[in-house]
């Protein structure tokens, strides 16, 4: 790749921060090509692998998938590696990037996500399936299927969870993510534990700690809700033992066909 | 939790009493006194409106200062202490409000 | 900090809903005053109807006008679940509350710079 | 840095893909109580999670409408209807999938498998698209005879590795998560445990076990274009072949027809499944003269060599004439959303094109790793021809060669591979530990050894760009052991890595600090990388055939005469691997080897 193409450039504003040696962040200026098709994240790794290998950042799939790479880039949360970065330039040709907000700094742009996780942990995440499974599959139709889908695709990325001022305020809070977690298990027909947790939820931590300010919606790259997931477990929690009861219901089913309609 | 469902049901009360409250008393915007507000007071269904206004509006407004506090990590620990301070100022407030309502009398 | 169209609108409910409860226990006070008699309630309320307390009195009015339309705004999508119209439920709330306050408003300022 | 610190637990895994957490699952399910897991990265961020397309089992859940012939669209096999699909049709399909290069005994036991591994991680949560009667849905995929691709969307894998790794935690089993494995403590063919620096901290420790597992998945990022994450460096195959284990069939890396242009992502398989054309620059789905038969739905190795021959040739699409054409347009709005969601995303993202409307240029694209860490059906670690275990060594999934893809791997079946032999090793790691494995003594400071290794690297005032080197790597596993090879290209690659290994040695690193430093572990991976693209290069060298994914213009047949073995290369100290040969497991009354023709 030839350096004296004529690509014009993009400034690149990072934030910098290693504990170890720094007594605060402080934001440091790059210079990078701007090629056509470049995403944030080429960007960035432009610059740590010519400019200064110090840059630290997380990264894998680079489609957007593995939740790695969320950051706070022009003041919102969002995945920089399916990011163009010709978008992202203001007038001034101009970018800045910060990590994710309202949790603490490891290094540069690597947050400390351990409150993130162990949220998730305590929604217990996995399905807690019936006592006696089928010979074969559980049998769900494709709309109990559908209705998961606001919670499938979610890759824990934690943009959500670091947009929401309320973990901003308290990190026990169990957030947008855990909720979209709790959200998928307890819609789950398999799931044989959805009084637990919704019992779980009720707390003063769970569904209504949130305060509605649908930043988490803005910031998931997956398009999901986490804010309707909440508002929906809220209900759910109000007539916990009749959904309980359809549960049961329903699990008594669970090896037979879906019917024709 | 309860606080939650105190705070909505409080809400749509309040959307309603606060109409009226603001509409009668707080306009038309003249100079009030003392002898304009007791002519209304003196009637008991007026007395009774306002009662129950008070008590969704100390409902409403307690619960929220509790909300605002405890959505404060470090005020987590004193949950409890806050619930039981909100309950306390909210029958001191409730007792002296009710009172004052009452002791609206028409001069004699 | 995270600005959104979702921070500034908790943000002005969350203030104004302090703001209205520190007003709340103030205006006990005052109107508690009837306790003490006629002449202190009308002390206490000639006080607070100095220009300046007019002023604020407006600035009330702002307060419980967003506060009450927002916190309806936020009670409606607990209901209907709808969160696509976020965005634009937040700008027409906004709106309704400035019509709101300009209606209310107006006459007290008027009111105060005519005297009574 | 500070003195020895040193971790024990029972199972210790190192990857936390498909193969590693499934083995940790079940081995925590049998009930070794101390089970530990490091990952580079967040397990959930492993690479398994990008599979789109679907997982292979014949579960007999849909078949073509009657009449529409094998292509026709599909519909679920009413109940109490003849099956059309079997163990054994999957069992042929993946041999010639494989170029019979594929160990039998090993395929039969993951087809078989396969069905219980399917129906294990339905009720263990995962969220499979669904028949109308509410059985797991199955699409085509290429290669395979039968609609058998169990899928979610075109999320599969990001459910499968969602699941496992939430049942894993709900096993208790303990991760650490950003820990980074820099070597294999064996010792007299016994495993010892494993060296590991925590990557915050940079602190280097010790792991002891008396079991250990790799499932450190591929090594696609050896390549330029690569479907691969950045993570995919081959580290546990380089780390495993330095301390002296051999690894198998390098040679055969497997390019996917459909990646994205220039980016290398994967546009899945599935597009071509659902029925997706490929056009060349005159508009000609030129497969009908590769595949007439099978077409767009040929395996991959024989799609992708078709596409590089009409780019050769001249008929290539975009500016610089490397580019393929995509057409999915008359799949229509309806199906591709609802189907193909993920991959129009990519599309729109990356090249700004909506497949709804347009064409999307794509161009082959490293991808799967067939070779890997030599293991037995049940994960255990070989280290000869003859078979002998590296008692308390297993490896699964795409680091481990058990085999079961050969030459070539079809679509679907690694995820399969991935989950089988990661379950198997589970349970023979958890046979293992309770059959009374004692935790073996580990000789020396092995930790030392990597923190003399990383202060070296840290001191190294070098004036190359250690990401100059890797890039000069990838352009030449490209160039000269990419798609097609020849005696000339690969010796000019094998050149071109003992200089580049050569000019690594004078590479800087540009991070000093010990505290979260990526770019170290970027010089480690360089070096793995380096490592063992000379035993790819080496192993294509010896093999004078054409095979599989493994496609030599100067001996374009196959030669079961000579070359029905499989490679194992051992690590000799200078030089270069030394090569020898296994047979391959065949079943000569069943599956005889046959022609490949799709
Ligand atoms: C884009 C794409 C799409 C695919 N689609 C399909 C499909 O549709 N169907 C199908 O069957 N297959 C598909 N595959 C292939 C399949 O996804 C992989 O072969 C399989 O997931 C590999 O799983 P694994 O567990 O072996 O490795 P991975 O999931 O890659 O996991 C590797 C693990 O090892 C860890 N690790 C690596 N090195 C170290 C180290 N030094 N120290 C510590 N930890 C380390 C990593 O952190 C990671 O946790 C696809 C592959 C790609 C690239
Ligand atoms: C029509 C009138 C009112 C309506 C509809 C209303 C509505 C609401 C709603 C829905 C909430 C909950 C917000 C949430 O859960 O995130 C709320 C919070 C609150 N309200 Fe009101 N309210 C009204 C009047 C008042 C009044 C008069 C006061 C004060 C005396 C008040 C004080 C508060 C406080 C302190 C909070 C908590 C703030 C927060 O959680 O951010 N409200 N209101
Ligand atoms: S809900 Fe969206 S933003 Fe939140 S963790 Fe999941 S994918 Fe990320
Ligand atoms: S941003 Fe936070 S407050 Fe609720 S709506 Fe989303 S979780
Ligand atoms: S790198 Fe995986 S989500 Fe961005």
């Amino acid at each position: 790749m030839g350096n004296n193409s004529t690509h014009p450039t993009a400034i690149v504003r990072i934030q910098r921060f290693n504990p170890e040696t720094d007594a605060k962040p402080h934001m440091q200026e790059f210079e990078v090509e701007l090629k056509p098709g470049t995403t944030v994240l080429d960007a960035l790794h432009e610059i740590k692998t010519h400019q200064d290998g110090s840059l630290t950042f997380r990264r894998s799939c680079r489609h957007a998938i593995c939740g790695s790479c969320a950051m706070h880039v022009n003041g919102k949360n969002e995945l920089v590696c399916n990011a163009p970065l010709k978008e992202r330039l203001d007038r001034h040709g101009r970018i800045t990037i910060r990590p994710l907000p309202y949790l603490p700094i490891l290094k540069d742009l690597v947050v400390d996500r351990s409150s993130f996780w162990e949220q998730y942990l305590r929604v217990k995440p996995w399905l807690t399936p019936p006592e006696d499974a089928p010979e074969k599959e559980f049998r769900m139709s494709p709309e109990e299927v559908a209705a998961l889908n606001n919670a499938e695709t979610c890759i824990m990325c934690g943009a959500c969870y670091s947009s929401c001022q309320i973990v901003g305020l308290t990190k026990e809070y169990i957030g947008p993510h855990a909720l979209l977690k709790a959200f998928l298990r307890v819609m789950d027909p398999r799931d044989s534990i959805p009084g637990e947790r919704l019992a779980d939820l009720d707390g003063t931590d769970g569904v209504y700690r949130c305060r509605t300010i649908f930043n988490c919606i803005d910031a998931c790259p997956k398009n999901l809700n986490p804010t309707l997931a909440i508002e929906t477990l809220r209900k759910l929690a109000q007539k916990r033992e009749a959904f309980e009861q359809a549960r049961i219901e329903r699990q008594k089913h669970l090896d037979e066909p879906i019917p024709a309609r | 939790m309860r606080v939650f469902q105190m705070q909505r049901i409080s809400a749509i009360a309040l959307v309603v009493f606060l109409t009226i409250h603001m509409i009668v008393v707080h306009y038309p915007p003249f100079h009030i006194d003392f002898d304009q507000i007791i002519i209304r007071m003196a009637d008991p269904l007026w007395k009774a409106i306002d009662i129950v206004f008070l008590f969704f509006v100390l409902m409403h407004a307690l619960a929220g200062a509790w909300v605002v506090l405890t959505d404060v990590q470090r005020f987590s620990r004193l949950k409890r202490a806050f619930a039981g301070a909100a309950i306390v100022i909210g029958l001191i407030a409730f007792y002296y409000g009710t009172k004052t309502i009452i002791a609206f009398q028409p001069p004699v | 900090m995270y600005t959104s169209s979702g921070f500034i609108s908790f943000a002005l409910r969350r203030l104004t809903g302090v703001a209205l409860v520190v007003y709340l226990f103030m205006h006990l006070w005052v109107i508690g005053s009837v306790n003490a008699g006629p002449e202190a309630f009308d002390a206490r309320l000639a006080f607070v109807q100095q220009p300046l307390f007019k002023l604020l009195e407006v600035a009330l009015l702002a307060a419980v006008v967003y506060h009450a339309i927002d916190g309806i705004r936020i009670i409606v999508v607990h209901y209907t679940g709808i969160t696509e119209y976020r965005k634009s439920m937040f700008y027409a709330v906004l709106a309704v509350s400035t019509l709101l306050v300009i209606a209310g408003g107006v006459p007290i300022i008027r009111f105060m710079l005519e005297g009574k | 840095m500070p003195e020895t610190e040193i971790i024990v637990h029972d199972i210790l895994i190192v990857g936390a893909g498909l193969a590693g957490s499934w083995a940790a699952m079940v081995a925590a399910k049998e009930g070794v109580r101390d089970v530990a897991v490091l990952s580079k990265i967040h397990p959930l961020r492993s690479h398994s999670g990008a599979a789109q397309g679907g997982i292979a089992g014949a579960l007999n859940n849909v078949r073509p409408v009657a009449g529409t012939g094998p292509d026709g669209p599909l519909e679920q096999i009413p109940a109490g209807e003849a099956p059309i699909d079997s163990v054994d049709l999957h069992v042929f399909d993946t041999i010639k999938g494989s170029d019979w290069l594929g160990d039998q005994d090993a395929i039969e036991i993951m087809c078989r498998e396969a069905i219980d591994v399917l129906y294990e991680y339905e009720r263990m949560g995962c969220v499979f698209s669904r028949t109308p009667d509410g059985r797991i849905a199955q699409r085509r995929f290429g290669g395979h005879s039968t609609p058998r691709a169990n899928y979610a969307a075109d999320w599969t894998g990001h459910v499968l590795l969602h699941t496992i790794h939430e049942q894993a935690l709900r096993h208790k089993v303990k991760f650490y998560s950003e820990w980074y494995c820099m070597d294999l403590i064996v010792e007299d063919n016994v495993c010892r445990g494993v060296v590991a620096m925590d990557v915050l901290s940079g602190k280097i420790y010790t792991m002891r076990a008396k079991a250990v597992l790799f499932g450190t998945g591929g090594y696609g990022r050896a390549y330029k274009i690569t479907s691969n994450a950045f993570a995919n460096t081959g580290d546990g195959v380089a780390i495993a072949y330095n301390a002296g284990i051999p690894l198998m069939d390098m040679e055969f890396v497997q390019f996917h027809p459909t990646g994205l242009y220039k980016h290398g992502i994967l546009m899945s398989e599935a597009c071509r499944g659902e029925g997706g054309y490929l056009l060349n620059s005159k508009n000609e789905r030129f497969m009908e003269r590769y595949a007439k038969d099978k077409m767009e739905l040929a395996p991959r190795d024989l799609v992708s060599r078709s596409e590089q021959r009409e780019i050769d040739q001249g008929r290539g699409v975009e500016a610089d004439g490397q580019g393929i054409w995509l057409d999915l347009r008359h799949l229509g709005r309806e199906k591709i959303m609802q189907r193909l969601p993920q991959v129009r995303e990519i599309a729109i993202d990356f090249v700004g094109v909506d497949p709804i409307e347009g064409l999307v240029p794509i161009q082959p694209t490293a991808h799967y790793s067939m070779g890997g860490i030599a293991a037995d059906a049940d994960g255990q670690v070989i280290a000869d021809g003859d078979g002998t275990p590296v008692v308390g060594f297993y490896a699964a999934g795409e680091a481990a060669c058990i085999s079961v893809h050969g030459a070539n791997r079809l679509g679907t079946n690694s995820l399969l591979d991935a989950s089988v032999f990661g379950r198997r090793a589970g349970y023979a790691m958890a046979r293992f530990v309770q059959s009374g494995a004692a935790l073996q003594p580990v000789p020396g400071d092995p930790a030392q050894r990597s923190r003399a290794r990383v202060q070296a690297l840290l001191d190294n005032p070098g004036t190359e760009l250690v990401e100059d080197v890797a890039q000069d790597l990838k352009t030449t596993m490209t160039n000269n052991c990419g798609i097609f090879r020849d005696e000339t290209r690969l010796q000019q690659a094998m050149q071109e890595i003992k200089a580049l290994q050569t000019r690594f040695k004078n590479a800087r690193t540009m991070d000093k600090s010990s505290r979260f430093n990526t770019d170290l572990l970027a010089t480690l991976e360089t070096d793995h990388m380096l490592t063992f693209s000379e035993v790819i290069v080496a192993g294509a060298l010896a093999r004078q055939e054409s095979r599989g994914a493994h496609s030599r213009t100067d001996f374009p047949q196959r030669d079961d005469e000579n070359w029905l073995v499989h490679t194992v290369a051992h690590k000799q100290d200078a030089d270069g691997p030394r090569l020898s040969f296994k047979p391959v497991t065949i079943d000569y009354d069943k599956y005889p080897p046959q022609e490949r023709k799709y």
